[in-house]
């Protein structure tokens, strides 16, 4: 059993007591404990279970690299699945409860999935679940969902009550990691002037340096830490962030810091998380290593951990993982797990060392102590379930035949280490295999490159593969040294840290123990905990032809659990190889991606939530139809008032009577939104001719004709009047969506093509309200503000004109897209809602009417106005529109008509528009199609035309539609028959002239 | 995340102050030409592995067109030039060469 | 896998070695399949599944084959499977430079739909999805399709409109397709936030029998079947030039050496270009990198894949519990298979917009692709100016949900010299500018 | 005629840095060649200000000259001059090739001010925004998050920032929302 000793724990103060529960049970943990530690304190040795078997699972590991203490954390709204209890910092009223399992964590009625382990090997389900089909879907994939799956999933109704924030950072050297080897660099860097920023992922610096023990500079490592941290806090170019974890690294620099702000407090205020997006000239990974499990039968019974975590929980947080620990390694490392626990009183039954003679120094110092110590041996098998009850001890190079049983309630066990390599790989850093050492190592030869071209990451002490104090400390000042000089600041003169040798006997590589572990052992010998994939599975795949790392990966599922293979790559690897017979670097390793561990999405989001999800563009009347009864409809970020809905009324009744007003009366249009660019210069005129499909040189200064524009690949893009201002200004409206797209097209043409025309442009969209004042009244009412002569002859149609109307400065053009008496006005900005008030107050008497988008789109179809985005979809070439009179014949080029000329575009096939009226006054379905005879090659219905926009007219009282239709102008009044979504309903309707009302423009001309 | 030095206004621009605007340096045609060059000027890319040449407007920024020379295998940026040109400058070519021995992009070298 | 080759090798210094348990199968013929069932696996357990055999030959390249595939990935698999299923041709190799499916095919989203818009989509897509149905059964390999359903959300009225006309044209092409109301959209997933607020829920375009299935096993299935009727698949093995003789392809050479065909299929994605210079054309290709993520694995709590368009996002469930979440394209041609973080960045915004409950997940992992687009964004199956030489190319960010009806309609293309499938798909639309341009029904791509 | 009114109608907020709303500013685009002396005298004598250089902000209360492009000039006047401004540019480089248009209602500006003012800042735009890499004088145009906008900083702790008038208030409450009291960051400010 763990428990806590009554002294030591350099993280804890035990005088605070921390109350938390775990699945209900309330527990006491001390301030400093993460929730393993508070865990391992109460004796909690089953935390959860595992992804497949539903395996009872234990703490293995005490930090990132924990693939079983999964918990869900907290309640409600502030519920989060899998969060990783080595991680997590103990807080007052903490809840947590274990994952993946039913009915509760010790009973589980998944673990049934454990005695059929036999037949749930790797790649099991590509075998079968195939008969009968249908049982796929209904049987077999909703079973293998539920037992998968691990944490609960937050509450779909309710919103994450937390915040979060980005924030960009720019330094010269980026240092990932604050242990001994993180500070060192960081200060030889910092030495040299250059901006420095340091990040920790845990709350401490020193990483594992002070549970390791040894002596830097004649001083502990523990007073060391402090001291070197006290010296870069003296640094005014040098920053340094506790948790804050480097994520990710990404081309030309870029590094994600995820820095956990409140997390470890119970009540919060401010951001939770903020997600630094870091660009750093040069990155020092001194990201550390993780130390290897060891491929033994039983090694996932809960109580079997890693030697350093073992050696952690007991230093950092002054508990004793068991009673009565076997130590089993293939290093000297793990001496000093065994040496600890004997010297805080605890019973250390026997040391397993794989190796025929066992290590040096740190054996002898164990063996003075008592301990007894078998060299050339292995572990058999862990005996045990839920907890470890004992070892069964086998010669190493056996099959398995156990000489003796130990009893014991955990062991600690080492592989080996390896070095944290992730950030040195997402960027494309290659690595190197280092036989010695049985790890692969940054190659520095290969290492990710920057902007520049040169190498921008260097991986540092332990990260670089140096395991020892001494080496990782001249390595560590060596690179920070290093990147000083790189970046062209001096050579910093910091004095190298110095650390007692220390000699070590060479580790021996084993990925399986005993070396010829017998099957019914190789099936009970974990390489991934989580997804439960063993050294039986591994070999299987390779069996059958899986042969490269990633096919294995796949086809096992191995490391791909949610600590990513921090414990299982380099195991899985090597018995990979040994499977094939290949060394392991050439069966080569997987690919690191970021994160290095999961990040929250909310910090990904950032402050984008909510009101500032995305912009929300507002014109200066925006307030005014909010508070009107406005029924909003998303244009682009802009929300435009869909109708604006009175007492009582639907959608459709509104939009009805705001029709009718404007056409018995006065209806009026924010037209706000409607793009304006100013286009001037000697070429301004010849530029004009190139964009748009029609001539718009020779437009008189005060006169505004209708123009399109097409993309160079023919098809238009968007339409608008053009006004021509004087001479050599023009100023061209664009659709809603088209003001900042066709601005940018004309700067690009202007910049990339015709950089030697004279022209320049101005997009003044926003320096204007623009109101359209429509309806037979419209001329009375302008009459009524008064300042200005409206009248036919000084402002004809197709005309505009400046001046004032009740005081306001404004520009009047007198063009209509609803074929009725109408001017748009277009005031400043600023001054634009007073003018609206103006316009409402004046335009009582003739029940001024607002209207919104559905209104404008009707009226304009009744007229058969096109409309870009319903008549056109980016297939559509003006000639398809009958709007060859737009189309200037004299110029011989504009952008798109060269691409017009090609044979499918010419094609007397292609669709043509035509307007539409059921036989019976009835709405045309959105959308649908008209059908021809038979069917095509692939079985598909022909058809032979589609509804591009349907309107019930309440002018006219009854259903209009506009369409395309093959040889459509030639078949006037044929009826043809469209079908529903159905695929069956029939609708009948005759081919009309799309112009439904007032074809001779009496409306708008008078 | 790519960062480009703007040739026009000098600032160091983020991948995500710019707009990615496709090949550079590619002629128009127009009316009366064939329909080989119409179809290779609207569509056929180069697209190559290495050393490329773009263009990126600095949309977030002072909203200029710029031309890139870039690795499309590691992201390197060998310069940045402006667009009113119909080939890369002379010292920009020499410096590719020099990073970039053998190299080929249409008729360039 | 490219770092395999970055990998310095170290003699290896022996340790305690454990038996080498790969059978060495270089005999160019197989032995009958071993099919897979529930009791297979029972049998095999009681030798500790020592006898299953290669799921694949290893094979080596003969010196000449009928048909040459290059690109082991979904495509160049199902092509080679629906050659010899189809048309008896097995006397098939299919050449990969690294490991079968290692490319997009391994790195998609896994969705499968067939709600297109135009003819020519709606048809291989949907002959694609078919095949899936019964993909398991026909491959005697379990590829986990799973007809959960896609639903295509509609957020402006723009989109209503726009998948309104995709309803009615699925309609008649024999799509099974329908447009939803909020309430049922609710009622299908109910983790989603129909209130907006930016963007209200106004409806959905929902095929029922749209899903998703295991990507991996899609390639290996293939890859079985495939090597049960002799075709070899050979792997680690790079083409290094297109021989050709009088405007005619005569074979390719390869780092295994020169093998001789009769017919060449070029379907390697983002990799065409070089394929293509070596054949002698161009292509209206650009190779751009796709990004996509997942959560760590939960309960399950959403039964179908669900696209939100207007703020770029999709997201579904895998069966191992993670939501799988796909980004944006790259602006700019790249090669490296990692992206531009700020991608990821809109996906995960938009999406905690849709689905509230996604802001108190974690990103377990992201990772890239290099999809090749095309100037329409739509696929090209053709003919080359290379006779005897095809191309399968330009799937964008749509490939793997077309896999087996792509393989279906280029193998015919390849046997028969032209296929109803792969008709439109053709080179020369470019040319004729006859696109087929899936982004105009409220800008849904693939 | 009724008075101008802001798009926020002066909104402000106090959190790390004081964020409010200021103007009606007038302001003035003008495109042209800026190399031109003509242009250069026109500009100076009417703002009685130097001409900026490469990104540079030249500000006196509000009158100013911003450098937005290589052929763009942003000229800050007062309001209510702004036409007459306009009517005096376009006299005195009459025959000239150039762009002159009264913009002032076109966008909002804010001012920032706060010993906390880079770190600020630095939540929302992908910009260094320390001392050296943007110094007071200087124009930096960016994004905030994700709407275009400019901004230079008058002193160490004093900075304005403009967008387009139509995401005024989207602005507003990006600023108020990383202006949060809690939220301090300690990254330009140790």
């Amino acid at each position: 059993m763990s428990i806590r000793l009554a002294t030591g724990g350099r993280l804890i103060d035990r005088n605070s007591t921390v109350k938390f529960t775990f699945n209900g049970k309330s527990m006491t943990g001390a301030d400093g404990d993460t929730l393993a530690s508070a865990l391992l304190a109460n004796d909690q040795m089953l935390v959860g279970r595992s992804f497949k078997y539903h395996r009872p699972r234990g703490i293995v590991a005490s930090g990132a690299e924990e693939p079983n203490a999964l918990v869900n954390l907290g309640q409600g709204a502030h519920h989060e699945p899998n969060q990783r209890a080595t991680t997590t910092e103990l807080f007052p009223n903490l809840i947590a409860t274990s994952q993946n399992h039913w009915p509760s964590l010790e009973y589980d009625i998944g673990a049934l999935n454990g005695f059929f382990a036999r037949y749930l090997t790797a790649g099991f389900y590509y075998k079968t679940f195939m008969q009968p089909r249908a049982f796929w879907k209904h049987v077999y994939e909703p079973f293998i969902r539920q037992s998968a799956g691990l944490g609960k999933a937050p509450d779909p109704e309710t919103r994450d009550p937390d915040i979060y924030e980005h924030f960009y950072a720019f330094v010269d050297v980026l240092v990932v990691g604050g242990g001994v080897a993180g500070l060192q660099a960081a200060r030889a860097a910092g030495e040299s002037g250059a901006k420095v920023l340091v990040l920790e992922q845990t709350a401490f610096w020193g990483g594992r340096a002070p549970v390791d023990g040894g002596e830097i500079d004649g001083l502990s490592p523990d007073d060391w830490i402090k001291k070197t941290v006290q010296a870069l806090e003296a640094m005014p170019n040098v920053t340094l962030r506790t948790r804050n974890m480097g994520a990710g690294v990404y081309d030309h620099g870029y590094v994600l810091g995820y820095e956990r702000l409140t997390d470890h407090l119970a009540n919060t205020r401010g951001p939770r998380h903020r997600l630094w997006r870091i660009r750093a000239r040069q990155v020092i990974a001194a990201t550390g290593a993780i130390e290897r499990p060891i491929s033994f039968a039983g090694n996932d019974v809960p109580g079997v951990m890693l030697a350093s975590a073992a050696r952690d929980y007991l230093i950092n947080f002054g508990i004793a993982v068991g009673r009565k620990t076997v130590v089993v390694t293939n290093n000297d490392d793990a001496y000093r797990t065994a040496i600890a626990l004997k010297k805080a009183g605890q019973d250390v039954p026997v040391v397993i060392d794989a190796r025929e003679f066992g290590g040096g120094a740190l054996m002898q110092e164990a063996k003075a102590l008592g301990i007894r110590v078998e060299t050339g041996r292995a572990i058999a098998k862990v005996k045990g379930g839920k907890r470890v009850t004992g070892v069964a001890l086998c010669a190493m190079a056996g099959g398995g035949a156990m000489v003796e049983e130990i009893a014991c309630d955990a062991v600690a066990m080492s592989g080996g280490w390896s070095p944290v390599v992730h950030l040195w790989s997402h960027c494309g850093g290659k690595l190197t295999w280092d036989d010695e050492q049985s790890f692969f190592r940054p190659d520095s030869s290969k290492a990710p490159t920057g902007a520049d071209g040169q190498a921008f990451v260097v991986c540092a002490g332990a990260a670089d593969g140096h395991m020892h104090l001494r080496y990782v400390l001249q390595d560590a000042d060596l690179k920070g040294k290093g990147v000083a000089v790189s970046l062209g600041c001096d050579r910093p003169q910091t004095t190298l840290p110095t650390a007692p040798d220390s000699v070590e006997t060479p580790l021996m590589p084993v990925w399986l123990m005993p070396a010829n572990a017998w099957d019914d052992l190789r099936m009970k010998a974990w390489l991934d905990f989580q997804n439960d994939v063993k050294v039986s599975d591994v070999q299987l795949a390779a069996r059958e032809g899986y042969e490269s790392v990633e096919h294995t990966k796949r086809y096992t599922t191995l490391g791909m659990a949610t600590d990513q293979g921090k414990l299982s790559n380099i195991n899985g690897l090597a018995t990979l190889a040994a499977s094939l017979g290949e060394d392991i670097p050439n069966v080569g390793t997987t690919t690191f991606r970021p994160p290095y561990t999961p990040i929250s999405m909310g910090a990904i989001a950032g402050e984008a939530r909510g009101e500032i999800f995305q912009p929300l563009r507002k014109t200066p009347l925006h307030d005014w139809h909010e508070a009107n009864g406005a029924h909003w409809e998303p244009v682009g970020h802009w929300r435009r008032p869909y109708c604006f809905l009175r007492d009582g009324e639907d959608v459709e009744q509104a939009v009805h009577r705001e029709v009718l007003a404007t056409r018995n009366s006065l209806g009026l249009l924010d037209a706000s939104t409607l793009g304006k660019i100013i286009v001037k210069g000697p070429d301004a005129g010849r530029f004009l001719d190139m964009l748009y499909t029609n001539m718009m040189s020779t437009l008189k200064p005060g006169k505004c004709r209708y123009g399109l524009m097409c993309s160079e690949n023919g098809f238009l893009s968007d339409d608008g009047v053009v006004a021509r201002i004087d001479e050599d200004t023009f100023l061209c409206h664009t659709t809603t969506g088209g003001a900042d797209r066709i601005h940018a097209h004309m700067e690009e043409w202007l910049q990339t093509e015709w950089w030697d025309w004279q022209v320049y442009t101005a997009n003044v969209t926003e320096q204007y309200a623009q109101v359209a004042v429509v309806g037979p009244n419209a001329r009375k009412l302008l009459e009524k503000l008064g300042g200005m002569d409206v009248g036919k002859e000084t402002l004809p149609f197709m005309g505009w004109v400046d001046g004032t109307l009740a005081g306001f400065p404004v520009r009047v053009y007198r063009i209509s897209f609803s074929g009725e008496l109408s001017y748009e006005i277009a005031v400043p900005a600023h001054l634009g809602r007073a003018f609206w008030d103006k316009v409402l107050e004046a335009g009582a008497e003739w029940d001024a009417t607002p209207y919104g988008t559905e209104a404008l789109h009707i009226m304009r179809a009744e007229k058969g106005f096109i409309m870009i985005g319903d008549e056109t979809d980016g297939t559509i070439i003006p000639q398809d529109l009958g709007l060859h009179w737009a189309i200037s014949k004299k110029k011989d080029d504009y952008l798109g008509k060269r691409a017009q000329a090609r044979s499918h575009m010419t094609d007397p096939e292609r669709w043509q528009l035509v307007g539409l009226e059921t036989l019976d006054g009835s709405v045309l379905p959105d959308g649908a199609y008209a059908v021809a005879p038979g069917n095509n090659a692939n079985g598909q219905r022909n058809t032979q035309g589609r509804v591009t926009s349907t309107y019930h007219s309440p002018t006219l009282g009854k259903g209009i539609a506009m369409g395309l239709v093959r040889h459509g102008p030639d078949r006037m009044d044929e009826v043809i028959t469209f079908i529903g979504d159905d695929g069956e309903t029939e609708h009948k309707a005759r081919i009309v002239n799309p112009v439904f009302f007032d074809p001779e423009g009496e409306k708008q001309n008078v | 995340m790519l960062t480009f030095e703007c040739p026009c206004c000098g600032a160091h621009a983020d991948e995500t102050e710019l707009h990615a605007g496709g090949e550079a340096h590619i002629k128009r045609f127009g009316p009366g030409a064939s329909d080989d060059d119409f179809e290779g000027y609207l569509f056929t890319r180069e697209n190559p592995k290495g050393v490329h040449f773009e263009r990126w407007r600095h949309v977030n920024g002072c909203g200029k067109w710029f031309h890139a020379a870039r690795c499309t295998m590691t992201m390197e940026v060998f310069g940045t030039y402006p667009a009113q040109t119909f080939q890369p400058p002379k010292d920009l070519l020499d410096k590719i060469t020099e990073k970039r021995p053998g190299w080929s992009w249409r008729d360039l070298s | 896998m490219s770092q395999l080759h970055g990998i310095v090798t170290v003699a290896h210094t022996s340790t305690y070695a454990f038996e080498c348990i790969t059978p060495e199968t270089d005999e160019p013929d197989s032995s009958p399949m071993k099919r897979y069932s529930a009791f297979a696996i029972a049998r095999e357990a009681f030798s500790g599944h020592k006898n299953w055999d290669r799921a694949w030959r290893k094979a080596q390249p003969k010196k000449r084959y009928d048909v040459v595939i290059v690109g082991a990935g979904g495509h160049g698999l199902a092509t080679a499977y629906y050659l010899g299923k189809n048309f008896g041709i097995t006397n098939v190799a299919v050449i990969e430079k690294g490991w079968l499916g290692g490319g997009n095919t391994g790195r998609n989203t896994t969705i499968i739909r067939s709600n297109y818009l135009q003819d020519p989509s709606a048809a291989i897509y949907e002959k694609a999805r078919s095949l899936y149905e019964t993909m398991s059964q026909d491959l005697n390999y379990n590829v986990m399709f799973s007809p959960r359903g896609v639903m295509m959300l509609a957020q402006t009225e723009h989109e209503v409109r726009g998948y309104l006309r995709t309803a009615h044209a699925n309609a008649l092409q024999g799509v099974e397709t329908r447009f939803i109301t909020p309430r049922e959209v609710k009622e299908i997933v109910p983790i989603i936030n129909l209130a907006g607020p930016r963007y209200p829920v106004l409806g959905a375009l929902w095929q029922e029998r749209a899903g998703s299935a295991r990507h991996d096993a899609v390639a290996w299935g293939y890859a079985r079947a495939c090597s049960a009727m002799g075709i070899d698949i050979i792997q680690q093995c790079a083409v290094t030039g297109v021989l050709q003789e009088a405007g005619r392809v005569t074979g390719v050479q390869t780092t295994k050496g020169d093998i001789s065909c009769e017919k060449l299929g070029i379907v390697v994605a983002g990799h065409s270009g070089d394929l293509a210079n070596m054949a002698g054309f161009r292509l209206p290709l650009e190779s751009v990198p796709l990004q996509a993520l997942v959560s760590e694995p939960i309960k399950p709590i959403m039964n179908c894949v669900v696209m939100a368009n207007t703020v770029h996002g999709y997201m579904s469930q895998s069966d191992k519990g993670e939501m799988v979440i796909g980004g944006g394209t790259d602006g700019y041609n790249g090669f490296t298979q990692r992206g531009s973080f700020h991608h990821v960045e809109e996906t995960v915004r938009a999406l905690i917009e849709t689905f509230p409950m996604l802001s108190r997940l974690k990103m377990l992992r992201q990772w890239g692709g290099i999809v090749d687009v095309t100037g329409d964004r739509s696929p090209i199956l053709s003919k080359t100016p290379l006779e005897g030489c095809f191309i399968n190319s330009g799937w964008g960010t749509g490939g793997f949900k077309a896999i087996p009806g792509s393989g279906w309609g280029f193998a015919e293309l390849m046997a028969k010299g032209h296929s109803p499938l792969t008709e439109e798909f053709s080179m020369s639309r470019f040319r004729e500018g006859k696109f087929i341009d899936e982004s105009v029904a409220a800008g849904v791509a693939h | 005629m009724s008075d101008p009114v802001l798009p926020l109608g002066s909104a402000s907020f106090d959190g790390l840095v004081e964020v409010r709303e200021i103007g009606p500013q007038g302001m003035i685009t003008l495109r042209g060649d800026l190399s031109a002396p003509e242009v250069i005298a026109a500009v100076t004598d009417l703002a009685g200000l130097e001409m900026p250089g490469l990104r540079g902000a030249n500000t006196a209360g509000d009158t100013g000259l911003l450098w937005m492009s290589p052929d763009e000039l942003l000229l800050l006047v007062p309001y209510r001059q702004a036409p007459a401004a306009v009517d005096r540019l376009t006299a005195a480089l009459d025959g000239q090739h150039v762009l002159i248009v009264n913009v002032s209602d076109m966008r909002a500006l804010f001012q920032l001010r706060g010993t906390q003012l880079r770190d600020v800042l630095a939540k929302l735009a992908p910009v260094d925004f320390a001392p050296e890499a943007l110094p007071a004088g200087e124009l930096r145009r960016t994004r905030f998050a994700q709407v275009a906008a400019g901004v230079w900083l008058l002193d160490d702790t004093t900075a304005r920032v403009f967008c387009f008038r139509s995401v005024a208030g989207y602005m507003f409450s990006l600023l108020s929302t990383v202006a949060d009291p809690d939220s301090q960051v300690g990254f330009h400010v140790k």
